[in-house]
């Protein structure tokens, strides 16, 4: 009979078992990771009907501008470039996590959120500049469906920069090189969804004219 | 979220090493230290086991059924005569919409999230989840979404639209009172308990099946819990989006459902049914789970035709999602999409067939025991038949136009939900009671349940077919004399045998609730392996320790534990007990696990969801307040980052308990 | 779903991770240079005139800049096909009754 | 492995014995499926009944469903009598545990594919019957038709052919030509509603910002009954339509009545104390087509500053209507209504072409409803949230109308013909 006094939850053990029975899962393949691309093919669903809702009341306009004169497709050309490349720096940063190298991984996750935050910067700027020509959030059925579509996404860049802050600061108090090197990643898939739902935001909402 | 959990293979082996030691978060920041009471209410609060949550679940659940009951109970009062007086349009409204909302929301869902939270584990043979600290997130979220969508039953009155809450009579002009709001906020609340739940669980069944469980050996209520799973991660974010539309077409003043703007109202059909019809799986798949457990045991032979079992309830989820507009059918959607629909619906019913089939073809030559979990099973059987053909009667389109919406509908969805979804739980009451608490259940008041609820379900229901195919509409809080016509099908004689009917039914669930106290004070413990059963979950002690097993099993069949017990005789191919459960159990003791540890409880679930009604609230009535809630929530958040799931022995906030096995002194 | 692998199997997974994490950071870049290019590309369709091939060639750039991302940053190329099961799973799910949904309201007539 | 498919187990050739006796429990249950269906042929039924179907949308409908119903029952008492037999056959009378079957394949496949050969052949009808339902290309007579909370408008566009040469809005009952192709166009002033006349067709929505068409179609001239069948807020079953069909000649004689000239009631009548009343207070809402104010200029009514969803029932010809208030109230006493109701074909149009005059009047709910509108139907659950409408109204209103009021505005109603 096992005594209960053995189970114990205590960290002393943690090492052995750790190394070697809790990482052996059935598939092989970690639990996090698992996790995370479950939850991207849920967001997929998740911004389909943001996209689906848009792309049906765009042309809706009963009150105030027109997709047309509003928008400002070289400005946010530059903004969308901003964010693709944010994409590769965040490859740069999993790559260096992968390689242990914490200083590359800290340099490369600053670098992406500088530049997710500059997309989002240009978010605000665009938001306030439609505000001032007259499209607000209930202004009319495309001013309630884009601000709605382009907001979610923006809350998702933002909750992706907050991590990356957080996972650079957690990882510069780490004495581990390469510890967090999993968080990275997950972060970075996180990151990479959040920049093809832009690509796909980009040509349906801003290239594709009524 | 990226919260590590387990520690992933390969990447992150460097930093476990006693060289390196891991950071111990309460020390470097100073978070909340760790709850360690492995007995009393903290115990509970702050748990992550998932039998524990598994409890939780099963018992709030169990509230809201008794909460939903009373309100149809209402109902049927209301519509027992002509021109009711028991409550008023308004009343009878949120009537309709909560009794649906809740039974949806709040009983069938968290029943079998906690029937899967407590089993799935057990029946793969898994120490914990995946998830554990998500697991208790999700269940605190479900609480929290309950409590809000039925606070408003308190401040100026529920939700009145109906559970599809169709617009533009969900928008703010037309239902004035705050009821959608809390209902929209709520459900969102309880949204998220599904899609976390959603990922823990399929993580679960994919990475922590013991060795040699194979996805084809693992037991038909797992597979259907996972299909399950899957349906939720994909349809919870739909109805997301529609309740964040209608969230702020309410309280912002968005657009998207006035018409006068240009609004199209079938937008809002689709995105609730794109949800709403694989729901109609999610409600009934765990049930198809349940009893594919239960008719094999007491038939002992296997379910037959297992991967045909297994692959029609993948087909059933899969092609559960091209079907959502025959909810449509008089909506207007044109005879193409009509007629598209139509087919698809046709075609879903071939994979419902097969189960009946595969239900009824286990039974045949076995040896059948009629305890009170199989009658509920093979009730559902016949009750969900039932529905099943009544369904095939819709699926008809045109046939269809001249029965939805009345309450031939809602006589086929009872057949299918309360017949099939309800005696499947059930039956898993009666089949896992003694598994879960170490009693089992009365027999002899079981019997009495089973037989009221089969009466009652059928005199509640059976007549709502006549009703509806007699033209009497749903949702109307009164009917008329002048429409309820003469002679044997008059609408006054069979609404009135529904009415008594659902006494009938009332007594019936009564029961079984006086079973539950009845067995609580019983002193009687539950055999091992009361009923002679077939899977992993009953290959432990009853109830099972907190960490489930003392040492994994290795599978070598489908219905592992039946095997280990049994061989066959090879001249009358009929088979022989070889070991008693007491053996088999004696065997995993002998080669027990030197060191087990389990996930460690924690402040922070409770916390983060504890921010989140306060969110909806503010929402509602005023924005700082849902501000303070997103800062606990951001402050949850950050204690959950860095603290790790299995705790160091200096997290805690006491001494460590003197090693009292949990759990099992909980009934 | 045949993504099953087995206990013992679990050890081999090592060597899974060198092909996982193969990509250097020059094909990194140069996947993101043909990014780049894709998205002049596509902003070059508001100043010059595609003509009938303004909304194919749109949404297929759209496409091939979707799956580059996916495949090579988000590494679906390289890593164990159950990760791409479950994504695509949604992916596929969200355009089929995305787009159903849209052709009830004749959005692609118009 | 113990887990073998051997086909000649003891179960196995149970099984062929038993698909015999299923087989002649199939043949019984086809009977007892027609008598139930005999039986209910035969009944008296409720008026909304949807298995007797009264012209040929409604017919093609019956015509599908007969046979899945039929069918549907046949596998179902199948199934049930089958798994009756398995409880007594099977149970547990001290038999060994069975041999570990884990099934049959090709069984399994071939009672996979005889449901969804079944199916197929139904979707085939329902594929035709949807198309068939869904014409309007043979229209020979179109209506347009409005919901609003809790009532539906009737609005007959000019159509030469038929003698319509202005239009005519009418509410509370839908009269049309018997043996005609009408076509009804539908649409919603505030929530969705649908439009449902069982013994004619199915139902249709009625989706605000949408136009969607019905066809309907009566063999006989007579009163059919219906309901709205969306939920649509508090009234929802308050909200009742009626749909009458006349012969080619009273639907003449009805178009030609709706119209004749306003005529006022002669001066020193009630009647015309009631006209005063109904210009003071009515008219803000409702219509009364020729009426005039002392003036002599046309009152015109102007709902859509009172009433949220933007209209009120024209009142012009409301005696020859026989209900009011969204058809929840009749106009004709018990008797009065019966006689209509339960009228022969060849007699019902000229009992509903007279109209309603003051003996057959069901006054009492009338007053009752001109007394305190809201109470006897409920339209608002809060008037304190009546501000969410701008103060608009959902729906009458209590006027307060004293009772000598009330009199003479029944009076003048009267003459409303």
């Amino acid at each position: 009979m096992l005594r209960p006094a053995t189970v114990m939850r205590l960290g002393h053990h943690m090492a052995d078992t750790a190394t070697h029975e809790a990482h052996v899962t059935s598939t092989g393949l970690s639990n996090v990771k698992l996790g995370m691309w479950l939850f991207l093919g849920s967001e997929c669903l998740l911004f389909g009907g943001l996209i689906s809702t848009y792309m049906l009341y765009r042309g809706r306009v009963s009150n105030g501008p027109t997709p047309e004169q509003i928008y400002d497709i070289p400005f946010t050309s530059v903004s969308s470039f901003v964010l693709l490349m944010s994409s590769l720096t965040m490859v740069l940063a999993v790559a260096a996590a992968h390689k242990k190298d914490d200083r590359g991984t800290n340099l490369w996750l600053t670098v992406t959120a500088l530049l997710g935050a500059t997309f989002v910067g240009g978010q605000v700027y665009e938001f306030t500049a439609f505000y001032n020509e007259g499209l607000g959030f209930t202004t009319s059925l495309f001013g309630s469906s884009f601000y709605t579509l382009t907001g979610f996404h923006g809350v998702h860049v933002t909750v992706g920069i907050i991590m990356l802050i957080a996972l650079v600061a957690i990882n510069k108090r780490s004495r581990v090189p390469g510890s967090k090197s999993e968080t990275v990643e997950m972060i970075g898939l996180y990151w990479h969804f959040v920049d093809i739902v832009w690509i796909i935001i980009f040509t349906l909402v801003y290239l594709i004219p009524v | 979220m990226a919260i590590i959990e387990r520690p992933a293979p390969g990447t992150t082996v460097p930093a476990l090493t006693p060289a390196a030691p891991a950071i111990t978060p309460s020390r470097t920041y100073g978070a909340l230290r760790r709850p360690v009471a492995t007995t009393g209410w903290k115990s509970w609060l702050f748990t992550v086991d998932h039998k524990k949550l598994g409890l939780m679940y099963g018992a709030t659940a169990l509230f809201f059924f008794i909460v939903g009951g009373l309100e149809a109970v209402l109902i049927r009062l209301q519509l027992a005569a002509p021109d009711g007086k028991v409550l008023n349009a308004d009343l009878y409204n949120q009537m309709f919409t909560m009794h649906a909302t809740t039974m949806v929301f709040l009983f069938v869902m968290p029943m079998a999230a906690g029937f899967a939270n407590y089993f799935v584990p057990l029946q793969i043979g898994a120490r914990d989840v995946a998830f554990p600290r998500i697991n208790a997130f999700g269940f605190w979220c479900l609480l929290a979404g309950g409590i809000v969508v039925n606070l408003a039953w308190f401040l100026g009155g529920a939700a009145d639209g109906g559970w599809f809450m169709y617009a533009p009579n969900s928008g703010p002009v037309f239902s004035p009172s705050k009821g959608v709001d809390f209902w929209t906020l709520g459900l969102q609340i309880a949204g998220i308990a599904s899609l976390t739940g959603a990922i823990n669980l399929i993580v679960t069944v994919l990475n922590m099946r013991a060795p040699g469980m194979t996805l084809m050996k693992m037991p038909v209520f797992t597979w259907m819990i996972t299909v399950v799973q899957f349906l939720l991660l994909f349809a919870v974010p739909v109805i997301t989006v529609a309740l964040f539309l209608l969230t702020f077409q309410r309280s912002f003043g968005a657009q998207f459902f006035d018409v006068a703007a240009g609004a199209d109202p079938l937008l809002w059909q689709h995105l609730f049914w794109i949800f709403g019809h694989p729901e109609v799986y999610i409600l009934i798949l765990p049930s198809f789970g349940i009893i594919s457990e239960v008719l094999p045991v007491f038939s002992r032979k296997p379910l037959f035709g297992y991967p045909f079992v297994v692959f029609s309830g993948a087909a059933i989820g899969f092609v559960g999602w091209g079907v959502w507009a025959h909810h449509m059918f008089a909506s207007g959607l044109g005879p193409v999409s009509v007629a598209v629909f139509s087919l698809a619906t046709m075609a879903i019913a071939v994979p419902t067939g097969v189960k009946i089939i595969n239900w009824t073809l286990t039974m045949w030559g076995g040896k059948l025991v009629f305890t009170t979990a199989m009658k509920f099973a093979i009730g559902l059987v016949v009750l969900f038949t039932i529905g099943g053909l009544s369904g095939v009667t819709h699926s008809v389109a045109p046939s269809d136009t001249q029965q939805t919406d009345t309450y031939y509908i809602v006589a086929h969805f009872h057949y299918v939900l309360f017949g099939g979804a309800i005696f499947g739980i059930f039956s898993g009451f009666y089949y896992w009671w003694p598994k879960m608490f170490g009693k089992m259940l009365n027999e002899r008041l079981g019997s009495w349940n089973f037989w009221l609820m089969v009466i009652g379900m059928n005199m509640t229901f059976g007549p709502m077919h006549i009703l509806g195919l007699q033209g009497q509409p749903r949702r109307m809080y009164v009917w008329t004399e002048a429409r309820a016509g003469e002679g044997f099908f008059n609408l006054g004689f069979w609404n009135l045998i529904a009415s008594i009917g659902s006494l009938i039914l009332t007594v019936g669930i009564g029961l079984f609730l006086i079973n539950i106290v009845v067995t609580a004070r019983s002193k009687v413990r539950a055999p091992l392996d009361p009923w002679n059963a077939r899977s992993l979950e009953w290959m432990t002690s009853n109830p099972p320790k907190e960490h489930n097993f003392d040492s994994i099993p290795h599978v070598h069949h489908l219905d592992e534990f039946f095997h280990r017990k049994y061989e066959e005789d090879p001249t009358t191919h009929t088979m022989r007990e070889v070991a008693s459960a007491e053996d088999v159990l004696a065997e995993l003791e002998r080669n027990a696990d030197k060191h087990i540890h389990m996930p460690s409880p924690s402040y922070w679930p409770l916390v983060l969801a504890c921010g989140m009604p306060f969110v909806a609230l503010g929402i509602i009535y005023s924005i700082p307040v849902a501000i303070a809630g997103g800062l606990i929530m951001l402050y949850a958040l950050y204690g959950w980052a860095l603290e790790p799931a299995t705790a160091p022995e200096s997290d805690f906030d006491a001494p460590s308990s003197n090693g009292h096995a949990v759990g099992a002194s909980h009934g | 779903m045949t993504t099953d692998t087995t206990h013992n199997t679990a050890p081999s997974h090592g060597t899974d991770h060198a092909v996982e994490h193969g990509m250097s950071t020059r094909g990194y870049i140069n996947i993101a240079l043909i990014l780049a290019a894709i998205t002049a590309l596509e902003v070059s369709t508001y100043y010059v005139d595609f003509g009938p091939l303004f909304l194919p060639s749109l949404l297929i750039m759209m496409v091939v800049k979707f799956f580059m991302v996916v495949s090579y940053f988000m590494h679906l190329k390289f890593d164990n096909k159950l990760f791409s099961w479950l994504f695509y799973a949604g992916l596929f799910l969200a355009v089929g009754v995305y787009v159903a949904a849209l052709a009830t309201f004749h959005f692609f007539l118009r | 492995m113990n887990h073998r498919d051997s086909n000649e187990t003891p179960a196995g050739g149970r099984l062929s014995v038993a698909r015999v006796k299923a087989h002649r429990f199939g043949q019984r249950a086809l009977v007892a499926t027609g008598a139930i269906a005999l039986l209910g042929s035969c009944a008296t039924n409720a008026p909304q009944d949807t298995w007797q179907p009264k012209g040929p949308n409604a017919k093609m409908i019956d015509d599908l469903q007969q046979p899945v119903f039929a069918v549907a029952g046949i596998i179902g008492i199948i199934v049930s009598v089958a798994i009756a037999y398995v409880i007594w056959r099977y149970k547990d009378r001290g038999q060994p545990i069975p041999e570990q079957t884990h099934g049959k394949p090709a069984l399994e496949i071939t009672l996979t594919v005889i449901p969804a050969l079944i199916l197929a052949v139904v979707g085939v009808f329902t594929f035709r019957v949807i198309f068939d339902l869904a014409r309007t290309d043979d229209t020979q007579l179109v209506i347009n038709v409005t919901g609003q909370q809790w009532w539906w408008e009737y609005d007959y566009p000019v159509q030469n052919e038929w003698g319509i040469t202005q239009p005519i809005i009418s509410s509370g009952q839908l009269v049309m030509p018997a043996g005609t192709k009408v076509l009804l166009r539908e649409t919603s002033r505030d929530v969705i509603h649908s439009y449902w006349i069982p013994a004619l067709n199915g139902k249709r929505d009625a989706v605000p910002g949408r136009i969607h068409t019905l066809r309907l179609e009566a063999d006989e001239p007579g009163i059919y009954a219906g309901q709205c069948t969306e939920f649509c807020g508090l009234s929802h079953a308050n909200m009742r339509m009626e749909a009458v069909a006349l012969s080619k000649e009273d639907f003449a004689s009805w178009i030609a009545n709706q119209q004749a000239a306003y005529q006022t009631p002669a001066e020193g009548t009630l009647a015309k104390e009631g006209e005063a009343v109904f210009l003071n207070q009515c008219v803000r809402c409702h219509q009364v087509d020729g009426l005039k104010r002392p003036d002599g200029t046309l009152a015109i009514a102007a709902p859509d500053e009172n009433v949220w969803s933007g209209a009120a029932p024209n009142l012009t010809k409301l005696m020859t209507r026989n209900t009011f208030a969204g058809a929840m109230f009749d106009l004709l006493r018990d008797a009065c209504r019966d006689d209509v109701w339960k009228a022969d074909s060849a007699e019902f149009g000229a009992k509903y072409l007279a109209g309603v005059d003051e003996a057959c009047l069901n006054v009492n709910d009338l007053r009752a409803w001109l007394r305190n509108a809201p109470e006897v139907k409920p339209m608002y659950a809060n008037p304190a949230l009546l501000t969410e409408t701008n103060g608009k109204y959902r729906g009458m209103p209590n006027l307060g109308l004293s009772e000598s009021d009330i009199d003479k505005l029944v009076a003048y109603l009267l003459t409303l013909k």
